[in-house]
C-alpha cells in the first residue's frame, strides 16, 4: 500500500496542472463556452499533444497504457479547473467501451481519432422511463440482414450535440427491464434517422436528445455481444462513476480554497468573516466531507481493479454516495458561505456548486447507490 | 388555551380560498405552479384585482385602505395566497415603504403614494443593500448632499430585486458623513426614471434576473422626498425590517411545492415504481412533512401572540421562523432534484412556451434549486439568526 | 384559535410548578429514588391532595373533567422536574382506559383509588416480539365459565413492580398479528398466577417484566369489547404519546436552561465558554429543536379532539416524530456542550438526557411512526 | 501510488488474526463483543499473552522491545485487534508515559520502568486534567514543591481513566507559580499507593466506573521520579498527546460493532420482518457502513504518510480521524438503540452473570450509548478539533 505517486504520475499531474493553469482561468472559460457545442477545439488539441487523450489506451493501439490512478489525476485536475471538455464522454465511456470490448478492427476504426483529438464521442444511454437502470432499455436493434436496425429515444447524451460517434445502446431481445438482450452499437452521429436536438446543460456543459429512427448500422457496429453487453456496460459506466468521482474531488477541493481565501478577505462589521467562529467550523466540516470523499475515490480507483465483480461494484457505489454527499454539503456551504456574491454568474463559485449538483444525479444519485450498497449486504 | 381555528376563521378561509379560485387569472397561477417568473404585467393585474377586492393592503390602518382582521385572518389569507398560489402583493410597496410613509410620513406624502402603492401605480424597489456592506448594512456609503433644494444623491446599490420593472425607489443614504455609522443616514424616495440612474442587472446562478445593482450618479432629488427627519433613517429601517416577522416562514410556499412534489412523484418512476414508492425518498419526504408542519404551529403561535410581546420584544420563537422556513424552502427543491433525478439537467429546454407535458417546465427545478439557496443567505442570513437567538433570546 | 392560558389554566401551572418548585429538586428526587418502588408515596399524596390524579376524569367520577391542554400542562412541569412519580401508568394509561372504556362499575371500583393516591396502576402491554405494534398480542385470554384464564408474558411494564392493578392486553381470538380478537382485563397484581420480576430503568424509573400463568379473572376483567379492544388501546396510547411529547418539552425546556446557564458560567481559556459562538450556534439550534417540538406537542394536543381518526392518529404520530428527533438532538447536545461533568451521574443533565433517550423509544420511536405517517399519505 | 495491501502485508493480517484466534481467551472475547466491563485480571493476563510473543509495545524502538514493523503494519494489528475484539493494549503505560520516558527519561529510568510497561507489572494511570482545565489543559493547578530530596505533592487530578486499578501515575506539576501558563509544569511519576493519594470514584451516565478524582495531599515523592528536564513537562505532554494520532479513529471498534448490529438486527423482528430489512434502517446502516469506509482510507493515507510531513506537521487529513471517528462510534450506539427498541430500557437486570441469552446482554445496549457520548468530548472535543483544522489546515 503506497499512496505517493510515482515519478511518471507525478509528471503526468504536472503536465496536466500546468496545461490547465496556463489554458483554463475563469474568464478563459467563458470564452470556451461561446465555442461551438460550448467547448474549446483548441484545448481539445492541447490535451490530445501532450498525449492525455490517449492515456488509458494500450500502448499497440497507440495509447499510453495507463491506469486508473492516472485516469483519477486527469479528472480531478479537470475538476478544479472545470473544464467543459468532452473528456469523460470520449474519452472515458466511449473509449472505455472500445478498450473493454472493441474489436481489433473496431480499434483501428475509431481510437486513432480519439487520441490524436479530431474526433469527439457521446454515449446514448439514458432513457426516458430507465432513469439509473443500465438494464432499462426500450429502444430497440434488431436484425436486418446481416446489420441492424435501431429505433428508439435517448435524452441527457453528454457531448451529444457536438460528437462526431454515437455509442447507443440498444436491446436486442427480451422485455424492457431484462437483464439480457441488450447490445452496445456504433452509430455515426451522421447516419441517415438520427435527429439530434442540442442544447446546454445546467453546469455549462451541452448535452442533446437523440432519436434514433430506421437508423441502419452495419453488423461490425456491434460492440462485444450483442446479446449480452450489460456486463460490458456496467464496467464501463462503473470507470465514469470512478472518473466522476475524481472529478468531484476536484471541484470540492477548488471551492473549498476559494470560499477559503473569500471568508479570509471579506470584511463585514470590520474584521475578516473567516474569523467568526461558526464560519471557521463550517469550513472545517467541509474540509472534513472533502477529505472524507478524496478518501473514497481514492478507494472506487483501487476497486477497479477487485477479483471479485460484485465488491468491485459495490464498493464504487459506495464512493458514489460519499462523493454525493461531500458534494452536496461543500457545494451547498461554499455558496452560504460566500453570501449573495456566490449567487452570481459572475463569481466563480456557484459553477463548481452547478457541476456539483449535476454529478450527483449522472449515473445514479445517493440514494440509488446507497440502495445498491445495501443489497450487496453492505460493506462490512 | 384553545387550539383550534374557530367557526368564523374556518369560514373566512373558505371566503379566501373561493375568491382566489375565482380570481386568480388561471395562466398566473400555471406559471406559478411550474415556479415559472411572472411577467411585470401578470403580477400587477393581479395585485389590482386583489387592490379592488380591498385586500390589496390588508394589514394597513383601515384608515389607508386596510382591512382590519385579526393576526390570525392575515395569517390564514398569507397562507391560502401562498398555497393557492398566487403573487403576494410587492413587498417593497406594500410592507415595507408604506408602513414607513403612513407611520413617519407627512400628510402630504400620504396623499401622494400611499394609494399609489396601493394599486401598484408605482412599482417600488428597495435601496438599502451596498457592495462590501451584507450583513453589516449599517457600513453603507451612497451619500445624499443638500444643494438647494434638492439632494445629490451618489452611490450604488446591489441586490436590488426587480429594480428593472421598478418607478420608483425608498433608499438609505448618508446624509451626515460625520456622524457614527448609524447615525446620518436618512431614508429618502425617488423615482427610478431620474436622471444618472442605471440599473445594471444580476445574473444569478439559476440564470434568472431578479435582482441588479444600481447606481446614482448625481441624481437630483426634490427635497421634500425625505421621509420623516433627516438623519433619523436607520429607526426606520429598523421599523421596516421589523414588520417582516412571520411571512418569512414561507408555509404555504413550501406547503405547495411539496403538493407539487407528490403529484411528479406519483407519475416519475424509479426502479420500477414511482418515486413517491420509494421508502427512503418517502421517509425524507415525510420527514419535510413533519418539520412544516411544526412550523405551521410555531409560526401560528407567533401570530397568535403578535402584539402581546410589544414592539421590539417579539416572541421568542419567531426567531424560528426564518431558520426553519428557509431550510424547508431548500429541503423542498432538493426533493424535487431528486425526484426529476437525470432529467434536472437540460437547461431550459423549452424557454418559456406553452406546451403542457410534463417535461417542459422540469427545466425549471434545478434553477429553482439553485435559486433557492439565496433563501438562507438574504433577510439576514441564518448565521445571524442564530446569533440573534444566542444573544436576545438565550442572554449568551 | 388561542394560545393563551385560561385563568384555571394558569392556576393548574401555577399549583403543579409550584408543589415540584418546593419539593423536587436534583437532591430530593435522589431520596425518592431509593424509597421503595423508586418513587415518593409523600409526593403521590401530595398530588392527590393538589387534584392532579384527579384531573383527566368527569366530575360525576370523581375527578375535574379537565382536557388535553390541562394534561398537557402537568406532564411538561413532570418533565421539568424529572418526576419518578407514576402519573403516566396510573392517571393517563390506566385511568384513560378507564375513562374511555369502563363501565360504571368499574368506574366505581378504581377510580376513587387512583384520585385519592392509595392506589397505583400500571399497563401491561409490551411483549418480546411484539415491539411497536399494538395489535401484536400473543399473551392469550381464553374464556372459562363466565371469566378468562389469561397466559402470557409482558415487557417493561413501567410502575409494574409496583402497582395494585394491572391493566393487561391479551387476545381472545385470532392471530398473533390480528387486528381483531384482542381485549383489555383488569387483572389484580397479587392474582395468583401473576409473577413480577422488577428492575429500575436506564432513566432511573421502574418497570418489571410479568408472566401471567392461568390467571384467572371474573367476566367484570374485560374493560370495554375484549372481542375488539384494539381501537380503545389505540386511542389510549394515543393519549400517552401526547403525554411523553409535553414531558419531552419540559424535559428540553429545563435541559435547555441548564445548559445555557452551565456555559455562561464555565471558563475555559479565560472567558465563558458561552462567549464561543460555535456553542452560541449550537445553543440556538436546540432553541429551533425546542421550539418545533413545542409546537408539535400542543398539535399533538389538538389532534386528540380531532373527529377523524385516522388525522388524528396521524398528527400524533407526526408529533412524536418531531419529539423524537427534537430530544435526540437537545440531549446529545446538552451533554456536549456541558463537556465531561456532563457524563458523571452528578450533574443533573445527563438524567434528563436519559429519560429523554428512553421517551423516545416507548411506544414507537422515530423511525416507526415517520412510517406511519408516511403511509398513511403524509401531511399535506 | 499503489492502493492495494502487498502479499506481505495480507499474510501478516492473516498471521495478526491467527494468533488472536489462538489467544485470546474466549471469555475476554466475548465480554468485548457484548460490550461489558473487564475485570483487572482479564486485561492483564491478556496483555501478558501479547508481551510473551513479542507484540506488546509493537511501536517501541526495538532497542526496548518493539517490534519495527512498518506503520501499514501498525496499522493492521490495531485493527484487527479492534475487530476481533481483544482488548487493545494499556495506552496509559504503553502509549504515554513509555514513550515519553524512553524518549526523554535518564537510562536508569529507562531500565527502571520500561520492561515493567510492557509486561504490566504496574498499571499506569494519567494525572493530567484537572477540576476547571477541560480544554485548556494548561491552567492546571496542582503543584510540586521541592523539599530536600523530595517533591511535596498537593492538588487535584480528574477523569483519571482506571486510577481504581493503578499502581502508578504520570502527573504534570506546577513546579515554578511564578512562570507564565505553560512554562513551569513538570512530568513527575510516582506510586498510587504513596501516603496522601484518594482516588475518589466518579460514576458516569451510564452507571459504570471508569473514572476517577485523584486527590494529592502532602504526597512525597523521590526527587528522581523527575522525567526529562523540569520545568519542561508540557513539552513531553505535547511529545504524548501527539503521538495519539491514528488510534483515535477506532475503526476497527466500529467495524465490530457493526458486525454485531447486523447479528443482532437479523434476528429481532419489527413489523413481521427483521430489523435488518427495515429500509430506512438499513439506509442508516449502509450511510454509516460507507463513512466507515471512507474514514478507513483517510486513517491508511495519513498511517502511510507518517513521518513524511515531519513531526509536529502531521499530514492535514489527521485531524479528521477523531472527528468522524467519534461519530461513527457514536452513530454504532445510535443504531444498536434502535435495533433494540423498547428493550433497552432495563438496566442491568442480569448484571455480568454468565447467561447466554440473547436479552441479557442487550442491558448493556443504553449504557454503552450514553457512554459513548465521551467520545466527542474528550482529548480535545470536537469543537477544538475544529478549531484546529480551521487555524493549522485551513489557515483562518
Amino acid at each position: 500500500m503506497d499512496f505517493d505517486l510515482t515519478e511518471e504520475q507525478r509528471l503526468l499531474k504536472d503536465s496536466i496542472d500546468g496545461l490547465l493553469a496556463d489554458a483554463y482561468d475563469f474568464d478563459k472559460r467563458k470564452l470556451y463556452m461561446k465555442e461551438k457545442g460550448g467547448w474549446s477545439q483548441g484545448i481539445w488539441s492541447k490535451l490530445a499533444e501532450q498525449g492525455l487523450l490517449g492515456l488509458p489506451f494500450s500502448e499497440e493501439d497507440g495509447g499510453f497504457g495507463a491506469g486508473g490512478v492516472e485516469t483519477m489525476i486527469v479528472m480531478e485536475a479537470m475538476g478544479r479547473a472545470l473544464v467543459l471538455e468532452p473528456y469523460l464522454a470520449t474519452v472515458v465511456l466511449s473509449g472505455g467501451f472500445l478498450r473493454h470490448g472493441g474489436s481489433a478492427a473496431q480499434k483501428t476504426a475509431h481510437l486513432p481519432g480519439i487520441i490524436d483529438g479530431s474526433k469527439t464521442f457521446a454515449f446514448a444511454q439514458l432513457e426516458k422511463q430507465s432513469r439509473y437502470d443500465l438494464f432499462d432499455v426500450a429502444t430497440s436493434a434488431k436484425k436486418k440482414g446481416d446489420g441492424w436496425v435501431i429505433d428508439g429515444e435517448k435524452f441527457v447524451v453528454l457531448n451529444g450535440e457536438n460528437a462526431d460517434t454515437l455509442i447507443v445502446t440498444a436491446r436486442t431481445a427480451g422485455g424492457q427491464r431484462d437483464r439480457s438482450g441488450i447490445g452496445v452499437f456504433i452509430v455515426p452521429a451522421d447516419a441517415k434517422g438520427v435527429t439530434r436536438k442540442g442544447y446546454p446543460t445546467q453546469d455549462g456543459l451541452h448535452a442533446a436528445d437523440i432519436t434514433f429512427t430506421g437508423v441502419e448500422v452495419g453488423s461490425d457496429a456491434a460492440i462485444g455481444d450483442p446479446a449480452n453487453a450489460l456486463p460490458l456496460i456496467e464496467r464501463v459506466v462503473d470507470e465514469a462513476r470512478i472518473a466522476l468521482c475524481a472529478e468531484a474531488v476536484g471541484l470540492m477541493d477548488e471551492s473549498l480554497k476559494t470560499t477559503v481565501e473569500y471568508i479570509k478577505t471579506r470584511k463585514q462589521f470590520g474584521v475578516a468573516i473567516g474569523s467568526f467562529q461558526s464560519l471557521q467550523h463550517r469550513a472545517s466540516d467541509m474540509f472534513v466531507a472533502l477529505e472524507q470523499a478524496r478518501s473514497m475515490s481514492m478507494f472506487a480507483t483501487m476497486a477497479a481493479d477487485f477479483d471479485d465483480a460484485k465488491e468491485r461494484a459495490t464498493s464504487i457505489a459506495a464512493a458514489k454516495v460519499q462523493i454525493g454527499k461531500s458534494a452536496k454539503f461543500v457545494g451547498q456551504q461554499a455558496i452560504q458561505l460566500h453570501g449573495g456574491i456566490g449567487m452570481t454568474m459572475e463569481a466563480k463559485i456557484g459553477h463548481y456548486f452547478k457541476r456539483l449538483t449535476m454529478i450527483e444525479s449522472t449515473f445514479g444519485d445517493t440514494d440509488y447507490h446507497m440502495r445498491r450498497v445495501s443489497e450487496a449486504g453492505g460493506l462490512i | 388555551m384553545d387550539l383550534a381555528f374557530t367557526k368564523e376563521e374556518q369560514a373566512f378561509r373558505e371566503e379566501v380560498r373561493q375568491f382566489f379560485r375565482d380570481n386568480v387569472p388561471a395562466e398566473t397561477r400555471r406559471k406559478m405552479v411550474e415556479g415559472r417568473h411572472l411577467s411585470k404585467d401578470e403580477m400587477v393585474t393581479w395585485w389590482r384585482i386583489l387592490n379592488k377586492k380591498g385586500w390589496g393592503v390588508s394589514h394597513w390602518p383601515t384608515e389607508y385602505g386596510g382591512t382590519g382582521w385579526t393576526s390570525v385572518q392575515h395569517y390564514i389569507f398569507n397562507e391560502e395566497l401562498q398555497a393557492y398560489p398566487a403573487p403576494q402583493p410587492l413587498a417593497f410597496g406594500v410592507s415595507m415603504v408604506g408602513p414607513v410613509i403612513y407611520t413617519f410620513g407627512n400628510e402630504e406624502q400620504k396623499k401622494k403614494y400611499l394609494p399609489r402603492i396601493a394599486n401598484v401605480d408605482d412599482w417600488w424597489c428597495q435601496g438599502f443593500s451596498e457592495p462590501g456592506s451584507g450583513s453589516d448594512l449599517a457600513s453603507l456609503k451612497t451619500k445624499a448632499e443638500r444643494r438647494g433644494d434638492k439632494w445629490i444623491i451618489n452611490g450604488q446599490k446591489t441586490w436590488t430585486t426587480l429594480a428593472q420593472h421598478a418607478d420608483m425607489i425608498f433608499c438609505l443614504c448618508r446624509t451626515d458623513p460625520s456622524a457614527k455609522k448609524q447615525m446620518g443616514i436618512s431614508f429618502i424616495v425617488f423615482s427610478m426614471k431620474s436622471k444618472g440612474v442605471t440599473v445594471r442587472p444580476i445574473q444569478t446562478i439559476d440564470g434568472g434576473h431578479e435582482v441588479n445593482e444600481v447606481f446614482f450618479d448625481d441624481v437630483e432629488v426634490p427635497i421634500e422626498n425625505l421621509i420623516g427627519e433627516e438623519n433619523k433613517g436607520w429607526d426606520y429601517a429598523k421599523f421596516l425590517l421589523g414588520n417582516e416577522r412571520t411571512g418569512i416562514a414561507r408555509v404555504g410556499v413550501s406547503k405547495e411545492r411539496i403538493r407539487r412534489i407528490k403529484e411528479l412523484a406519483a407519475k416519475i418512476e424509479a426502479g420500477g415504481r414511482p418515486v413517491l414508492e420509494d421508502p427512503s425518498f418517502r421517509e425524507k419526504l415525510t420527514a419535510c412533512e413533519v418539520e412544516l408542519k411544526a412550523l405551521e404551529l410555531t409560526q401560528l403561535r407567533v401570530v397568535a401572540d403578535e402584539g402581546k410581546h410589544g414592539k421590539g420584544k417579539p416572541n421568542p420563537a419567531s426567531s424560528v421562523l426564518k431558520i426553519k422556513g428557509s431550510e424547508i424552502q431548500q429541503t423542498t427543491t432538493e426533493l424535487l432534484m431528486e425526484v426529476i433525478g437525470p432529467f434536472a439537467a437540460p437547461y431550459d429546454v423549452h424557454g418559456d412556451d406553452d406546451s403542457n407535458e410534463t417535461m417542459d417546465w422540469t427545466a425549471q427545478i434545478a434553477p429553482s434549486y439553485f435559486n433557492n439557496r439565496k433563501v438562507s443567505i438574504y433577510g439576514g442570513s441564518n448565521e445571524i439568526q442564530r446569533n440573534i437567538i444566542a444573544k436576545a433570546v438565550l442572554g449568551l
